[in-house]
């Protein structure tokens, strides 16, 4: 790069301007968490794949990212999960069926869907990290005979906090899903397994050759996941998983998702083990 | 006629800072009748001590927002007279005329926002926004470029930044002066005439009360005394502002948290009707036609008149930032550093008309250039005496009045003082205790 | 090409007669000691004898304040501004600035292509000339010399008694159309001679921070950091922003404004929540230091910082990029001698 | 919220320059009045309200009034802004705290010093929860808009959380640090656009410090401009003797 040749701006995108989609349902998953099921112009598809994400507008609020929650399977819309953290989405919180809110995106890289084609799929989700998982699970769910084994590892901070409990509720009636749920601690009608979602992991019987882990939730959980899995003996570049960092253009401008010499928003947020072993900043 | 009287403003309304009116008769005889001051004290003096010069006047400006640039006037001229400071005739010349926007920004602020409901019998200067929308935008635009003036000069109207000891740290450009002028001829003065018209028109609903007193103010040779001049009384004449000690002698009251002060009376008055009794021969020739119009005359005793004195003076604070931004326009803006080398370190003393009259700020500065002694005297702490004086003559007089207007007559005449009690207790509520 | 001889007392005829037929932008002085890039009003005003401006010339195409769009909260829509070309001549820019305009243009032209910053790049033309460098300037040690002429049209190398001036496109020979010169007769000169120096050959720089990622000198800088990002924002390359919403004080509309932003700050790797990625400044120093040598620079080859000495010379806690990285090469080169 | 918020001003101990600053909106008040209505604000009006959804504060708390006082204020409103640095901070009249109140009394009463209780100059948030802040002294007229539009959207007023330098930076200031000057800009929290240094004026530090200030780096800084380190600190507690003093954040 010597000279400068500048590229024509024609070429280039609008990378900013959203467009207006219709919020066509909105669900109380718990107090804090709503799901939201959003209609692009014309019905046209958002065409993600499972691990994506969009940038929502609200104006006067501002853009903030949040991962697709439905699966590209299930056609005519895409929904989003939303916790009600802050500023945006706050507002969010707000918003009643039949209102618009900006769309840019789908961004990030997702899960390599051809890639997973045939393994077993290892879920890991802590939290809200359930939220872009569901994506997944419910590709897999659609395309059930393109994997193997389907094993679910949820886990939250109390029971009344779990998400999707109808959704879960089918998968625990699947025979072909496997799914394990835990929480930290667990109120006095609570039954089921209580400890942090690692408690989960030793107990699984993986077919080595064949599995791979994915996982999503809070910063803390992954080193731990991690060491666990590693433990089990699956190798790094097995274990995928989607990371979160402050992005306000998610096409690789801003600068905020960057870690080390990699964009969270472009390259990201889903990446394997060993690539994140090189990435020093990244847990 | 009632011979007992009980009244009580606790937290008085539309001024500034914290006071009561407290009045008190029993059988016919007064009690009280006074204006307590219950702002907490600020103890500004001993916050100066050990500061740099860089920082007096940054700390002495919050003394009060609302003067803020008077006590930045007056920090400045004591700090340079301690330091040895010499300043351009440029500096000079802005400095006047941030002074002039001051004192406009200040004069209408109470005259039409804080005093005019009282005229107009209301309770505050929003329900003139239905009512007279014409007057009350025609105080909007005054107080917009009178603060303008202010922005422009020194870049904020509450506590400004570029004027500094020395000089400024930033200069106008010739354009903004000339724009800031021709906003003064086209929106100001029409805009102070017309208020004038409508003022005159309400000129009944001023009392007729008067008490002569003892006025004084700065005085100077060639101009309308406001940034610089001797002190000037109307019962004994000028002497310099080195003997500002003996022209307030402060003294502590128990119920004022603010000093009050006196000189050849038991009390005396400064502020806008102290200076038009001293230095009205020095009046444009326009604002002595405002105030013959609304019967303002030499020699007034009637404290209700101060805010009249007050419009007739903004009326020749726009015409003279005129002439001055004329002068700075033809000699053009120098591009000069202020001038920051302390020549000795002594003790330097600063008088100003400031819009509630003389300010006095007096630094004794050790060989560092540190303050060592510091001492202010506020226009509002020289006022409180007269104003409690004013209350003993006025409530005799009205005791046939229901006791509700009586309260609300001694609140118009604390306010039309235009009170400033942060600055009085850098260190208002009225109660009539039965 | 031969060079044409433009003597001092022509300059104001010379930006005079580039007026005619464009906007011209060029620097002025600010301030007690400080240059800006202004838009030329008075020819007289113009300075071409200065060590370096404020901001770069960066400033036009990714301006610190920069409405993405405007919108209507009572019709929930938007607008998008204008995006005009910058359809003017660059006057008087150095050769570590234009460097750092194309290491711009590839940024806003690799991966996603923004419009943003291509639309108004349109149509600036550059006229550079040589510097003088100070204490602080040290493009030398980045391959960038006081007379690089890489990407300008029309070149002015300072030689006694005025400038011989160089035209090197179509577009720099359209400019100088009009205002006759004497051919300069001397041979141009040479790049001068740099006071400040990275002491590392040149094409090895990049070596040096596949090592450095570990060194003390993160946080031995960082104990004097205030944390404040002047070095960021002040620097020609650096190209992060933030995008806010603002809204107006009718509650009707507004706009979403990108500014520059800086990765020095803490906030800027804070999420909701307020987990900080990089917390620590040490390691925030780092990543600043490792986005001008080594991230991007992996990918091109070339290092990220242009050597203009903004970083050094605006920071008042006196931390020195040159210092840094010759700390880094000094750690280096023990450790080769160590092997 | 309601449609029209009824808001109140109120003020404590200062120098009543930030209700000036109410009053200085002189081109958008007639705006900011149709979103809202004013209920209460005894620098400007008549009369008292019991309820209220904003209310504007501004000064310190400095006597047992104060206190009382504040309370009430709490009580009758919905979201409470602390307006201006002596309310966000205690202000320049903190400056009093770092002294022996009794030495400071003596000093300006002498004898009568008892006739006046007073305590340490505090801001609000020291005694009752604050829900926003608008920072500055006098208060930013530029945040108070910002933190104004948000309530009447019903969203979360940002603060800016970076130094002063930020916005002076992007403006494209001279660092008036090139000029000898000495500026607290480095560690003070933005949002006042850098006005000062934009005059040409230092940075005092109204705004208060940064989130995570570096106090050394900034003390360090100053001590290397030929200040002793006494002086240093002292610059440093203008504005920020609570803060420095952990009495706020
Ligand atoms: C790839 C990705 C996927 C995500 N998916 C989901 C999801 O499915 N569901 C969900 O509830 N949350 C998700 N988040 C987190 C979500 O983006 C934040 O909760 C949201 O930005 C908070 O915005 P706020 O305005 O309400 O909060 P505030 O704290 O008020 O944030 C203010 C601004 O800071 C920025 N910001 C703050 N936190 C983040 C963050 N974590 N990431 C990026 N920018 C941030 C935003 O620009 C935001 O407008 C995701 C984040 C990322 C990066
Ligand atoms: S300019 Fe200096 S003090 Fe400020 S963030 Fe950069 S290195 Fe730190
Ligand atoms: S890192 Fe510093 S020296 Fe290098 S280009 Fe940026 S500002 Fe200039
Ligand atoms: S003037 Fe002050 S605020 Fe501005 S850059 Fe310099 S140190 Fe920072």
């Amino acid at each position: 790069m010597t000279e400068h040749k500048l590229m024509d701006p024609a070429g280039a995108r609008d990378l900013y301007l959203p467009e207006m989609a219709e919020i066509v349902a909105v669900k109380d998953l718990t107090d804090q968490e709503k799901l939201y099921e959003i209609v692009l112009p014309e019905g046209r598809e958002l065409g993600h794949k499972p691990g994506q994400f969009v940038a929502v507008s609200m104006f006067g609020a501002g853009e903030a990212p949040f991962s697709v929650s439905s699966s590209p399977t299930r056609l005519g819309s895409f929904e989003l999960g939303v916790r009600k953290v802050g500023m945006l989405t706050e507002m969010m919180h707000r918003l009643v069926p039949g209102e618009k809110v900006g769309i840019r995106g789908p961004f990030g890289n997702g899960f390599d869907m051809e890639a997973l084609r045939g393994k077993d799929l290892l879920i890991i989700a802590g939290g809200i990290g359930l939220v872009p998982m569901r994506s997944l699970i419910n590709y897999a769910i659609d395309r059930r005979d393109d994997f193997g084994r389907l094993i679910i590892c949820y886990g939250s901070h109390s029971d009344a906090e779990l998400l999707f409990n109808d959704e879960r509720k089918l998968w625990d009636q699947d025979p072909r899903i496997e799914h394990h749920v835990t929480v930290d601690v667990g109120s006095d009608e609570w039954t089921g397994n209580t400890g942090v979602i690692t408690t989960l992991i030793p107990r699984l019987e993986l077919d080595l050759s064949r599995t791979v882990a994915c996982v999503c939730g809070p910063p803390v959980m992954y080193r731990y996941v991690q060491l666990a899995l590693r433990s089990k003996g699956l190798p790094e570049k097995e274990i995928f998983m989607s990371l979160e960092r402050r992005m306000k253009c998610g096409v690789g401008k801003c600068g905020h998702c960057q870690i080390n010499n990699t964009f969270v928003c472009t390259e990201g947020p889903v990446y394997n083990g060993l690539e994140l072993k090189s990435l020093q900043e990244a847990l | 006629m009632s011979t007992n009287l009980d009244i009580k403003v606790h937290h008085l309304t539309r001024v500034e800072g914290h006071g009561n009116i407290v009045v008190n008769m029993t059988d016919g005889v007064l009690e009280k009748a006074r204006l307590e001051i219950v702002e907490a004290p600020r103890y500004f003096e001993a916050m100066l001590k050990g500061r740099s010069f860089h920082e007096a006047a940054i700390i002495t400006s919050r003394i009060c927002g609302i003067c803020s640039l008077g006590h930045q006037m007056t920090s400045f001229k004591a700090t340079e007279q301690a330091l040895g400071l010499e300043v351009s005739e440029q500096t000079v010349l802005l400095r006047k005329l941030l002074v002039h926007g001051a004192t406009l920004q200040s004069n209408i602020l109470h005259a039409l926002f804080l005093a005019a409901p009282d005229f107009l019998k209301v309770g505050s200067v929003f329900p003139l926004v239905a009512s007279h929308p014409d007057v009350v935008k025609a105080a909007l635009r005054m107080k917009r470029l009178a603060n303008e003036i202010a922005e422009v000069i020194s870049g904020r109207a509450v506590h400004p930044i570029s004027c500094v000891p020395g000089g400024f740290t930033a200069l106008p450009t010739p354009a903004q002066l000339l724009s800031l002028k021709e906003k003064l001829e086209n929106q100001m003065v029409p805009d102070l005439a017309f208020v004038a018209e409508v003022l005159a028109s309400l000129a009944a609903e001023i009392p007729a009360f008067t008490r002569e007193t003892e006025y004084i103010s700065l005085r100077s040779d060639d101009d309308y005394a406001l940034y610089d001049g001797d002190i000037c009384s109307t019962d004994t004449g000028r002497v310099s502002d080195a003997e500002y000690l003996g022209m307030t002698n402060e003294f502590i009251v128990p119920h004022s948290t603010s000093k009050h002060c006196k000189v050849n009376r038991s009390s005396y008055m400064v502020g806008a009707l102290a200076r038009w009794n001293n230095n009205h021969d020095r009046l444009c020739p326009a604002a002595l036609a405002v105030a013959g119009k609304l019967g303002l005359e030499p020699g007034c005793y009637n404290p209700f008149m101060n805010t009249i004195a007050q419009v007739v003076e903004a009326v020749h604070c726009a015409l003279d930032s005129v002439e001055i931004i004329d002068e700075l326009l033809t000699r053009g803006i120098v591009d000069e550093q202020p001038n920051q080398e302390p020549t000795r370190f002594g003790t330097g003393i600063g008088a100003t008309e400031v819009p509630r009259g003389i300010l006095y700020h007096e630094y004794t500065y050790d060989r560092q250039g540190r303050i060592a002694a510091a001492n202010c005297v506020i226009p509002t702490g020289q006022n409180l005496g007269n104003i409690d004086d004013d209350m003993r003559q006025i409530v005799p007089e009205v005791l046939d009045r229901p006791e509700k207007e009586i309260a609300h007559l001694l609140e118009m005449l604390v306010r039309a003082y235009d009170p400033c009690i942060s600055c009085s207790v850098h260190m208002l509520d009225v109660k009539f205790v039965k | 090409m031969t060079a044409m001889m433009l003597d001092n007392d022509r300059v104001v005829d010379f930006v005079t007669h580039l007026q005619e037929n464009k906007p011209v932008y060029a620097p002025h002085a600010k301030g007690r000691s400080s240059f800006v890039f202004d838009q030329v009003e008075k020819p007289d005003d113009v300075v071409l004898d200065y060590p370096r401006t404020l901001h770069s010339i960066k400033k036009f195409f990714l301006p610190p304040q920069d409405d993405l769009l405007d919108f209507n909260l009572v019709e929930n829509s938007f607008t998008e501004p204008e995006l005009k070309p910058f359809d003017a001549v660059f006057l008087g820019v150095h050769s570590y600035d234009l460097h750092a305009v194309m290491r711009l243009d590839y940024v806003y032209s690799q991966g996603n292509p923004e419009r943003n910053y291509l639309a108004r790049r349109q149509g600036a033309v550059f006229v550079g000339v040589s510097f003088t460098p100070d204490k602080h300037h040290f493009s030398g040690s980045v391959g960038i010399g006081t007379n690089d002429t890489t990407g300008f049209d029309v070149f002015l190398h300072i030689v006694d008694d005025g400038y011989a001036v160089e035209a090197l496109t179509e577009a720099g020979t359209d400019l100088l159309q009009g205002f006759d010169m004497p051919v300069y007769e001397g041979a141009l000169p040479a790049s001068a001679h740099f006071e400040q120096h990275i002491y590392v050959p040149q094409g090895k720089l990049l070596d040096v921070f596949d090592h450095g990622y570990h060194s003390v000198v993160w946080s031995d800088e960082a104990a004097h950091c205030t944390g404040c990002g002047t070095c960021n924002l002040i620097c020609p390359t650096c190209s992060c922003f933030n995008v806010e919403d603002h809204v107006d004080v009718t509650v009707t509309h507004g706009t979403r404004t990108r500014s520059w932003d800086s990765c020095m700050l803490r906030g800027f790797g804070e999420v909701a929540g307020g987990e900080v990625f990089r917390e620590n400044l040490a390691d925030r120093q780092r990543h600043r230091v490792y986005r001008k040598f080594k991230y991007i620079s992996d990918e091109t080859g070339e290092p990220w910082c242009v050597g203009c000495g903004r970083c050094t010379m605006n920071c008042t806690a006196g931390i020195s990029i040159v210092n840094i990285v010759n700390r880094l090469v000094n750690e280096y080169d023990k450790s080769r001698a160590a092997v | 919220m309601a449609l029209k918020p009824r808001i109140g001003i109120f003020d404590f101990t200062g120098c009543e320059g930030c209700e000036l600053n109410h009053l200085n909106f002189e081109d958008q008040l007639l705006d900011i009045l149709e979103h809202v209505e004013i209920v209460e604000w005894r620098e400007a009006m008549d009369g008292r309200a019991d309820e209220l959804d904003i209310a504007f504060v501004e000064g310190s708390l400095s006597t047992p009034d104060c206190i009382e006082r504040i309370h009430e204020i709490r009580r009758k409103s919905k979201v409470l802004v602390a307006v201006g640095a002596c309310a966000v901070l205690g202000g320049i009249n903190a400056m009093k705290n770092i002294r022996p109140i009794e030495e400071v009394r003596e000093e300006v009463y002498g004898k009568d010093k008892y006739l006046f209780p007073t305590l340490p100059a505090l801001p609000l948030s020291a005694v009752v929860e604050v829900d926003h802040s608008i920072r500055g002294c006098p208060m930013t007229q530029l945040e108070f808009l910002k933190v104004f539009t948000s309530l009447v959207m019903g969203k979360q007023p940002v603060q800016e959380d970076y130094a002063v330098c930020v916005e002076c930076k992007l403006k494209e200031n001279e660092c008036v640090v090139e000029k000898g000057m000495i500026c607290l800009g480095p560690v003070t929290r933005a949002g006042c656009d850098a006005h000062c240094p934009t005059f040409g004026q230092m940075c005092i530090g109204c705004r208060g410090l940064v989130t995570d200030p570096r106090l050394e780096a900034m003390e360090e800084i100053l001590v290397a401009q030929g200040l002793s380190m006494d002086e240093a600190r002292k610059k440093l507690q203008m504005f920020n003797a609570n803060q420095l003093e952990g009495v706020t954040s």
